[in-house]
């Protein structure tokens, strides 16, 4: 099957470039650089139609990144975002504007990406009106209806988003993005604000659309434990690549990197017994100054020489890509 | 032998838009070495509790009624004593790391000040103890590292800081509000990890606040649930999370993803958490639980239903295992 | 630190340029200075004389240039009015509108910073009321007023100080100071105050909302958790907060005060700068108004500088991300 | 689990069907405000002062600037004497000119006002298209209009628009480019600086992902929430108008003497005052004072108000 | 005893010979003198010249004064003289020099040490006069050569290196005859002097004087009232009421200056004047009308307080030149029908400008004007600037009528005759102020006659009959003298002058 979306070698670099002032003062000698950050580094995905793909990693990785330029809210600096085998540079005009509406995204925090200075009905109805999808006078209509489809009472319509509870937010984004009717949705965090019984009417909501409305998902979170229940297949970023890319309950019971692994022992299990936690040691190397070779080695109880100065390439073991240099090791390969 | 003992602590703000009870008849003791999980959803009154407990609730808040004992006194009927309490023998831990070290101030001075506010010592002294701490909670050069200022560590770096800081008098109580939120899955391991072998170690009493069940039952050795400003369960974390009673707990553990069927839809309590300030009459649960009925109209008392377990229900589950 | 040297700088010659032309072209559309400088007996030939002796018979244009070449050589020009280097003119001035700033500076912060802070912690006690209430009224009467009522009050009514001008100066290293002495001293405070009033009020409301601020912040709850005094927490944790943004004020601030103090001084016959700016637009002396424009900006400048390193030194954040100006 | 029916189907809470009131952020923080009896005096005190201005001409006895009505043979009147030209009273007295004093407030009121909302309102317009353009585009475009606004901002008001006004002469007019010169950086900061944190925020993405215009982005969905700063900025700054126009005009560059505003009046009284004449500067200072203190006082308040971080 | 003065006004220089200007003046007076002085009613009597004679009618003989010292110690002879006025033109950057004065010497020789000998290019009888405006500086302490002799236009010998004006804020630079001596000058701040011990003339009261300046009104009479100075000059006429309340001392004189108004005559589109054909200003009725309609009493008594005299001339009768004509009375109904003559029953509307900062109230007296003339149906409305405004927007003919005021530094009627209202010729330097453009070719020819006169007694003639033939035309409306005021702290007295000059050494301790 052809993917509806491929994400091609794509590279994200944040460039805080020197202005007039900064570059005077380094012509006097001051130090100041340009800064890159390497936000998403050469990431290849392809999500078929229908299926739920889950990003995890930890916190300033690049999942929201490689999320944003998935749905064109950011362009690539290297390789292409495909929907349906065309970036959306290659469209023009109508069909262009056409192919966006297709992939929509709803947000982590469900206060923060409600404009609270207007009506639910307002929100969920703008875009289809103004884009003309449905005739002005049927709006109220439309918006009641998918008020209705994700869970809430129509009659709230006309309030305000900070008259509602971070679920019932939750769903009133998640209405806004069907509103277009899309085929993709962006799932960035979308559950992380969420208690925990909130939390699981939201997972169970995107299930269910899901099986209605035949959406595609990329489904963002640094919670392996959700995404391993949402997803089909699992994509595990570190530091602005992905290391390991596979079906979802193969990732979790026989997790091949290392990093994979510190993430499946740290999986929310609920136990009746104490238990001692150990962890990877180390903190999070900033994406400004990404270690070399493999950006994992610095906390990788296993790193050898190589992992220090050679990139490991995304292989394929055993039906999935990991990238770790392991996997070439006559000691582990044995 | 008991530390701490809460009774039917209520502690309300006063808002313009009516009364905020939330805190409302809270109890549980706690015993020397023990670590409590306190757990609830988002505005259930966990960190209010806390704050209670270190006579730290702000305006328009008032703690109105009930007893804490801690060693002894009653720092509801005797305010003043927390004052020599507070950061000496109870120490909390916050949420947000980013948050809780003063940005600029440096480390070393928020380090000694802490120790001089009890003790007569000259700063040197005050400086080695920090010193030490430092290392206990896992950093290294600790010397460096108390010249830096808070802007200079990373997120887990400073919450272990935020650590040795309540460590440094060797409290007899801890209170730790959600110190693993903010941070990522492996940096919430590590502290974690810390915590455990600095809690076993030194025999210091815990009421860890948290949201995350599972993070509880792997910690915790008692688990009190909180819901709408009360206590609804409270029992060893084996019980609690092995045979839960009350509704709520049970959708809870229901509703943790893990251990279902891939893509199966996962067990939930429906609606919302209620506004503290509209609460439902009698039982706070009645409106999302399942079982609710005539009944559940009257408030009903924390019971102790088996031994070591209390439970605010109505229809308690009380046979049935965890359903899972 | 250089990259905002270098913005500063930059911004201040775009500035400074932009100003000059101005008011070049600006004293050209108000008349000829001559007009007024000259004794009205003068013959139009005398007149005529005049104006060609201080360059103003040239084509505006052309004027400019020779003004610009010569200001790049650090020399601003003769006042038509005095015959002497502008510059000179002014700093024989500058001192007294210095120390006029920096009293009324050290006043307003003083006294608005405690305020402020005593209001902030209880903002519904009646201090607090009260102190907000009083810097309504300081921040709504205009300067000129509050001069007037000033010396209608305190050297008028009650006679307790003087009405205006500047007492007794004593050189130190060679500047002339007036708060050394006595009489100098007493001379200083009813402008000082009118300088300050303005600024107090509006650092007494910034030190308030952000006591107010910080109050509610983490790190403060988590210092009194930590056992501190509440003291110690107003002291040293709330107030080394809010000295940031009342830093940054003052740098702001100690300029427009150079500024303001046009006012002042025009009202208590303070001999500062500003009331040479006045006479100098009312003379319509040219020189003198480029030369003080640039002189203020470059005194704006340099307090801006000092202000940021005060600043790097209070707020250490602002030290390590300094690469961004 | 066997008491959930469906379990996809997420419950209609009942609770969430009880009425919580239908108010917009607007019609609450009305009503926030009207909890402060000092906002409510002062808001009132504004509205007394508004109304007088605006309609002066109607109301006051004299009109003060019509040469022929007055008559220097009623000049220098204290307070509640008799006019000699019409046998009228003059309740805060006269001027040299015979002037009603009650009058030329009024009317001073209405040109203090009018410079001050003239210059805010173009002031304002500016500084909000700029502002809110350098936050939504960045990049260039907001390098280059936060440098001017810099530039303007490091130079103090007082100085720029004496010079201003030195240079073009006295009019209103000119005070009121003056005051949008001296201004509008000030709202261009403000804008950006909130929509700048605006801008971050999900719902201008959500607006993107959505596919709504820059225009449509920019003044529906950003603009609307950059306005509480604004406003507050907006009273401050138009308190701030009034009594830089007021100096202005007693420095002797502000208004023409034959439209004074308030502050002109003070200056012309000002030299009255020693003599015990008071009245003649003294009622416009009270005034003046008055309108910027019944300003600042609603300012304060919806300052209170607007500050997300002190709300409960 | 140290006797402090606020002065409304700051000198710019302490160089007698670098901007002619009033405040200038009457403050170096007190360092620096003149071969003649003026006198409170601004008669000439010797000062540092003890006699003079014309010679011819270009040539003068100035007797100079016997044993006169310098500050510096140096005696003063007739090189000091003839240094002094080769000195003039080569100070520098002057705004307003003193080579109106000096342009006319073909010559300057001394006869003797103690005689000094003036050549002048034309007959010009006010040499004595305006001789009191040049004061004399000390050649030695200038650092002039042993021999000076004069050239015309600053080619003089033996003037060394001439100082500057800079300079002169050095007390042994700025030596002079006067009864003090500068100490000390900080800008902006005050000018102390100390008494010549060795004063040829009778001795001032006090050791020192301290002259602060207080530009603003309030603030000076503050000072006064708060007791920081013990006289002010020009208090505000409003506060002088107050000021005697409070026991201080008030002395009053008519000065030398008339507050007049000038109208466009020369063109029939003037600007700022509608409803009315052409230039009704051109019509002398039109202009007795306007001068008819102004109730000067009422302005004396209202707006300035009764410190201002109604006038019927350019000068103060009796001085030089006056003719005693009576001030014009207060008439509207006249002049109503004068304009219904001229052909405007209906009025006109016109602008008035003034300045409003330069003459006593001068925006109140234009207003008060307005009100005046709109009442006859002349629309007036008042255009009020600043005076760096005014007077180069005057100057540039922009306004049809305005108020503007001329204080006649020689004392005589030549002086408003020649600047106001002789024909504008800028080759002969006459009618420099006439912005009103009026021109009468009889007029002018009497004053030319007049200023040719050395005999006062027929120049005074002349110029009282060329000043009548203005008036009688209305080419120019006199409005009032203003009346300048001194106030004193108690047992002080000084003796008011006509050219309104504050002299620190004529204020006395009352017997
Ligand atoms: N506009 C930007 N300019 C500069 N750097 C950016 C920008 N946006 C993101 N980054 C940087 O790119 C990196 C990846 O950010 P991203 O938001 O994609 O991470 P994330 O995985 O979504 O993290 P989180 O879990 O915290 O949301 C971070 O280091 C971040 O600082
Ligand atoms: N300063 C305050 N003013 C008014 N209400 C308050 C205040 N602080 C807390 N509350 C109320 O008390 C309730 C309990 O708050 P608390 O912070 O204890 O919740 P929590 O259980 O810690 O939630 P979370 O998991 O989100 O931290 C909340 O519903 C809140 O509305
Ligand atoms: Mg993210
Ligand atoms: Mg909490």
């Amino acid at each position: 099957m052809t993917p509806i979306v491929e994400i091609d070698g794509v590279s994200k670099r944040f460039v805080t470039e020197l202005d007039l002032a900064e570059s005077t003062a380094k012509l006097l000698g001051a130090r100041v650089e340009a800064q890159t950050v390497h936000a998403v580094d050469d990431v290849s995905l392809a999500i078929a139609p229908g299926e739920v793909v889950g990003l995890v990693g930890e916190s300033g990785c690049g999942k929201s990144t490689l999320g944003r330029m998935v749905v064109g809210l950011l362009n690539p600096s290297d390789g292409a975002v495909r929907y349906r085998g065309k970036t959306y540079g290659e469209l023009k005009g109508e069909a262009q504007r056409k192919a966006r509406l297709k992939v929509q995204m709803v947000f982590q925090d469900p206060m923060s990406s409600l404009n609270p200075r207007l009506r639910v009905a307002e929100l969920i109805g703008e875009a289809p009106r103004v884009h003309g999808i449905v005739p002005r006078r049927e709006v109220k209509d439309y918006v009641a209806d998918l008020l209705e489809r994700v869970g809430l009472d129509p009659t709230t319509a006309r309030r305000y988003p900070h008259q509602f509870s971070g679920g019932q937010r939750a769903r009133i984004g998640i209405a806004r993005a069907l509103g277009v009717n899309p085929e993709v949705i962006v799932c960035d965090e979308s559950v992380a604000a969420l208690d925990v019984s909130i939390q699981a009417q939201i997972l169970n909501l995107f299930m269910r659309l899901r099986a209605d409305l035949g959406l595609t998902y990329l489904f963002i979170s640094h919670d392996l434990g959700v995404v391993e229940h949402i997803s089909d297949r699992i994509a595990v970023m570190y530091l602005g690549r992905i290391v390991e890319l596979g079906e979802a309950e193969d990732v979790i019971r026989r997790p091949n990197h290392p990093y994979t692994q510190a993430l499946v022992a740290e999986i929310p299990t609920l136990g009746t017994e104490k238990r001692t936690f150990a962890a990877i040691k180390g903190e999070i190397p900033s994406p400004l100054h990404p270690p070399p070779g493999c950006h994992f080695h610095p906390r990788c109880p296993h790193a050898f020489d190589r992992c220090r100065v050679e990139r490991p390439a995304l292989k394929d073991v055993g039906g999935r890509l990991s990238a770790c240099h392991l996997n070439d090791d006559a000691r582990r390969a044995a | 032998m008991t530390l701490l003992t809460v009774e039917n602590l209520q502690t309300h703000f006063f808002t313009r838009d009516g009364v905020a009870k939330a805190v409302d008849g809270v109890s549980f003791t706690l015993e020397r070495g023990e670590i409590l999980g306190l757990v609830g959803e988002s505005g259930s009154g966990k960190s209010v509790t806390g704050f209670s407990i270190l006579g730290l609730v702000d305006e328009p808040g008032r703690v109105v009624g009930g007893r804490i004992v801690f060693d002894g006194t009653d720092l509801v009927a005797e305010p003043s004593a927390i004052e020599g309490l507070r950061g000496k023998r109870i120490a909390m831990i916050f949420q947000d790391p980013m948050m809780t070290l003063n940005p600029v101030l440096r480390i070393d001075t928020q380090m000694v000040e802490t120790v001089l506010a009890h003790e007569k010592v000259s700063r040197k002294a005050a400086l080695a103890r920090a010193r030490e701490t430092l290392t206990a909670v896992g950093i290294s050069s600790p010397d460096e590292r108390l010249k830096s200022y808070p802007h200079q560590f990373s997120g887990g770096m400073r919450q272990r800081v935020a650590i040795a800081i309540a460590l440094l008098h060797e409290p007899d109580l801890i209170i730790a509000d959600e110190p693993t939120t903010a941070l990522d899955v492996t940096i919430q391991a590590q502290i974690l990890s810390e915590v455990q072998r600095l809690a076993a170690d030194r025999g210091m009493s815990l009421i860890w606040i948290t949201h995350d069940l599972a993070v509880v039952s792997a910690l915790a050795d008692r688990i009190a649930v909180m819901y709408a400003g009360r206590i609804v369960e409270t029992g060893p974390t084996a019980g609690v999370i092995g045979a839960p009673h009350h509704p709520y707990t049970r959708g809870l553990i229901a509703s943790v993803p893990h251990g279902k069927r891939h893509g199966e839809p996962l067990s939930q309590i429906d609606g919302m958490t209620p506004a503290l300030t509209r609460l439902p009459e009698g039982c706070k649960f009645r409106p999302r639980c399942p079982r609710a009925d005539a009944a559940c109209t009257v408030e009903p008392p924390l019971a102790e239903l088996s031994p070591a377990r209390t439970v605010r229900c109505v229809h308690p589950h009380l046979s049935e295992k965890a359903a899972a | 630190m250089i990259v905002y040297l270098v913005r500063r700088v930059g911004q201040s010659l775009f500035a400074i340029v932009a100003m000059a032309i101005l008011v070049f072209v600006g004293v050209y559309a108000i008349g000829n200075p001559v007009d007024i400088l000259i004794n009205p007996e003068a013959s139009q030939a005398e007149i005529a004389a005049t104006t060609a002796r201080l360059g103003l018979d040239k084509p505006l244009w052309e004027q400019f240039l020779v003004f610009a070449g010569n200001a790049l050589q650090g020399d601003l020009g003769d006042s038509f009015v005095y015959g002497r280097p502008a510059v000179e003119i002014i700093l024989d001035r500058l001192p007294a509108t210095m120390e006029l700033a920096f009293f009324a500076l050290i006043l307003s912060v003083g006294i608005g910073v405690p305020l402020g802070v005593i209001a902030g912690l209880k903002p519904d006690g009646i201090a607090g009321k009260s102190i907000m209430a009083g810097s309504i009224l300081g921040f709504s009467l205009p300067n000129f007023w509050q001069g007037m009522i000033l010396i209608l009050v305190f050297a008028v009514l009650l006679g307790w100080l003087p009405a205006g001008g500047r007492g007794e100066t004593v050189d130190v290293l060679g500047i002339r100071v007036s708060f050394l002495t006595w009489d100098g001293l007493r001379h200083l405070i009813l402008p000082a105050i009118n300088l300050a009033l303005f600024k107090m009020s509006l650092i007494i409301r910034l030190a308030r909302a952000n006591t107010r601020e910080v109050m509610l912040l983490d790190y403060v709850k988590f210092a009194r958790a930590k056992g501190l005094s509440h003291r110690r927490v107003v002291m040293v944790h709330i107030l080394k907060n809010i000295m940031i943004p009342v830093v940054t004020i003052i740098g702001l601030e100690l300029g427009s005060m150079v500024a303001f103090a046009v006012v002042t001084e025009t009202v208590f016959a303070w001999p500062g700068m500003g009331k040479l700016l006045i006479d100098s637009i009312n003379l319509l002396d040219r020189p003198l108004i480029v030369a003080y424009l640039m002189m203020t900006v470059g005194i704006i400048v340099t307090i801006n500088l000092v202000v940021d390193v005060c600043y790097s030194l209070l707020d250490p954040r602002v030290r390590l991300s300094e690469a961004k100006g | 689990m066997s008491d959930a029916a469906d379990p996809f189907v997420a419950g209609l809470e009942p609770e969430v069907a009880k009425p919580l009131s239908v108010q917009s952020p607007f019609a609450r923080g009305v009503r926030d405000f009207f909890e402060d009896r000092l906002a409510i005096i002062g808001l009132v005190l504004f509205v007394a002062i508004a109304a007088v201005a605006i309609a002066a001409p109607w109301i006051v006895p004299q009109n003060p600037y019509d040469l022929a009505q007055l008559d220097i043979m009623d000049g220098g009147q204290p307070p509640g004497s008799e006019s000699f030209m019409t046998g009228g009273t003059y309740w805060l007295g006269t001027d040299l000119q015979g002037r009603d004093m009650l009058s030329a407030i009024a009317y001073g009121l209405r040109i203090s006002l009018l410079v001050a909302f003239v210059s805010l309102g173009c002031a304002i317009t500016i500084g909000v298209v700029l502002g809110v353009a350098a936050a939504y585009f960045g990049g260039r475009v907001e390098s280059v209009i936060m440098r001017v606004v810099d530039l303007q901002l490091s130079f103090p008001a007082i100085l720029i628009a004496l010079i201003l006004l030195a240079l073009f002469g006295r009019g209103i007019d000119k005070v009121i480019i003056a005051l949008v010169i001296v201004q509008w950086a000030y709202y261009a900061r403000t804008v950006r600086s909130s929509a700048m944190v605006e801008r971050r925020k999900d719902y201008i993405d959500a607006a993107r992902v959505l596919g709504l215009s820059h225009r449509r982005i920019m003044f529906r969905h950003l603009l609307p929430n950059c306005l509480p700063p604004l406003i507050v900025v907006a009273t401050v700054q138009i308190a701030q108008a009034i009594a830089l126009e007021a100096t202005l005009s007693f420095l002797g560059v502000g208004v023409p003497i034959t439209e004074p505003s308030l502050g002109l009046l003070i200056a012309n009284g000002y030299d009255y005052l020693l003599s015990g004449r008071y009245w003649i500067s003294v009622f416009p200072g009270v005034a003046l004072v008055s309108t910027i203190i019944a300003i600042n006082l609603v300012g304060d308040r919806l300052r209170d108000l607007l500050n997300p971080r002190l709300q409960r | 005893d140290t006797l402090t003065v606020g002065l409304k006004s700051e000198p710019t220089a302490m160089d007698p010979q670098f901007h002619n200007l009033a405040t200038n003046t009457q403050v170096l007076l007190n360092i620096f003198q003149g071969l003649t002085r003026q006198d409170a009613v601004q008669k000439i009597e010797p000062s540092l010249a003890t006699e003079w004679e014309a010679v011819d009618d270009t040539t003068w003989r100035f007797t100079l004064r016997d044993g006169v010292k310098f500050h510096n110690g140096s005696d003063f002879t007739a090189r000091d003289v003839i240094y002094t006025y080769c000195r003039v033109p080569l100070v520098q950057n002057s705004p307003s020099s003193y080579t109106i004065f000096t342009g006319g010497f073909a010559d300057v020789t001394a006869e003797d040490d103690h005689t000094v000998i003036i050549k002048t290019a034309a007959k010009n009888p006010l040499l004595p006069v305006e001789l009191s405006n040049l004061p004399i500086v000390s050649a030695d302490a200038l650092g002039a050569e042993e021999t000076v002799t004069y050239a015309p236009g600053g080619e003089c010998t033996g003037m060394g290196t001439v100082p500057q004006s800079g300079d002169f804020n050095d007390p042994k630079i700025a030596a002079g005859t006067g009864p003090y001596k500068l100490e000390e000058f900080t800008r902006g701040t005050q000018l102390t002097l100390a008494r010549n011990e060795d004063y040829w003339g009778d001795k001032p009261d006090w050791e020192s004087v301290v002259l602060r300046p207080i530009t603003s009104n309030g603030p000076r009479v503050a000072a006064l009232l708060a007791g920081d100075v013990m006289v002010i000059e020009s208090p505000p006429i409003q506060d002088v009421e107050r000021i005697e309340g409070a026991g201080f001392t008030i002395v009053d004189a008519l000065s030398n200056r008339i507050i007049y108004l000038a109208m466009r005559q020369d063109t029939d589109d003037a600007p700022s004047i509608e409803g009315a054909e052409g230039n009704p200003l051109r019509d002398a009725k039109v202009r007795e009308a306007i001068s008819l309609a102004v109730n000067r009493d009422a302005i004396a008594e209202r707006i300035m307080g009764g410190y201002a005299k109604p006038a019927g001339e350019l000068l103060p009768p009796p001085m030089f030149g006056t003719s005693g004509r009576a001030v014009d009375g207060y008439d509207p109904n006249k002049a109503k029908e004068l304009l219904a003559d001229a052909g405007y029953p209906d009025g006109f509307s016109i602008t008035l400008g003034t300045p409003n900062d330069r003459y006593i109230n001068d925006e109140q007296v234009a207003q008060a004007v307005a009100q005046m003339l709109t009442r006859i149906g002349i629309k007036t409305s008042v255009d009020a600037v600043t005076a760096s405004q005014f007077f180069s927007r005057r100057n540039n003919l922009e306004f049809p009528i305005y108020l503007a005021g001329w204080g006649a530094s020689s004392g005589e009627m030549s002086s408003p005759l020649k600047s106001l209202v002789a024909t504008y010729d800028k080759d002969a330097g006459m009618g420099v102020t006439n912005a009103g453009r009026y021109s009468n070719p009889d007029m002018d020819e009497t004053l030319k006659e007049a200023m040719a006169t050395i005999d006062d007694e027929k120049r005074a003639e002349l110029l009282a009959e060329a000043e009548t033939m203005v008036l009688d035309d209305y080419g120019i409306i006199p409005l009032h003298y203003e009346q300048t005021v001194w106030a004193l702290a108690p047992g002080l007295t000084y003796e008011p002058r006509v050219d309104q000059y504050t002299l620190a050494y004529e204020v006395k301790k009352a017997e």
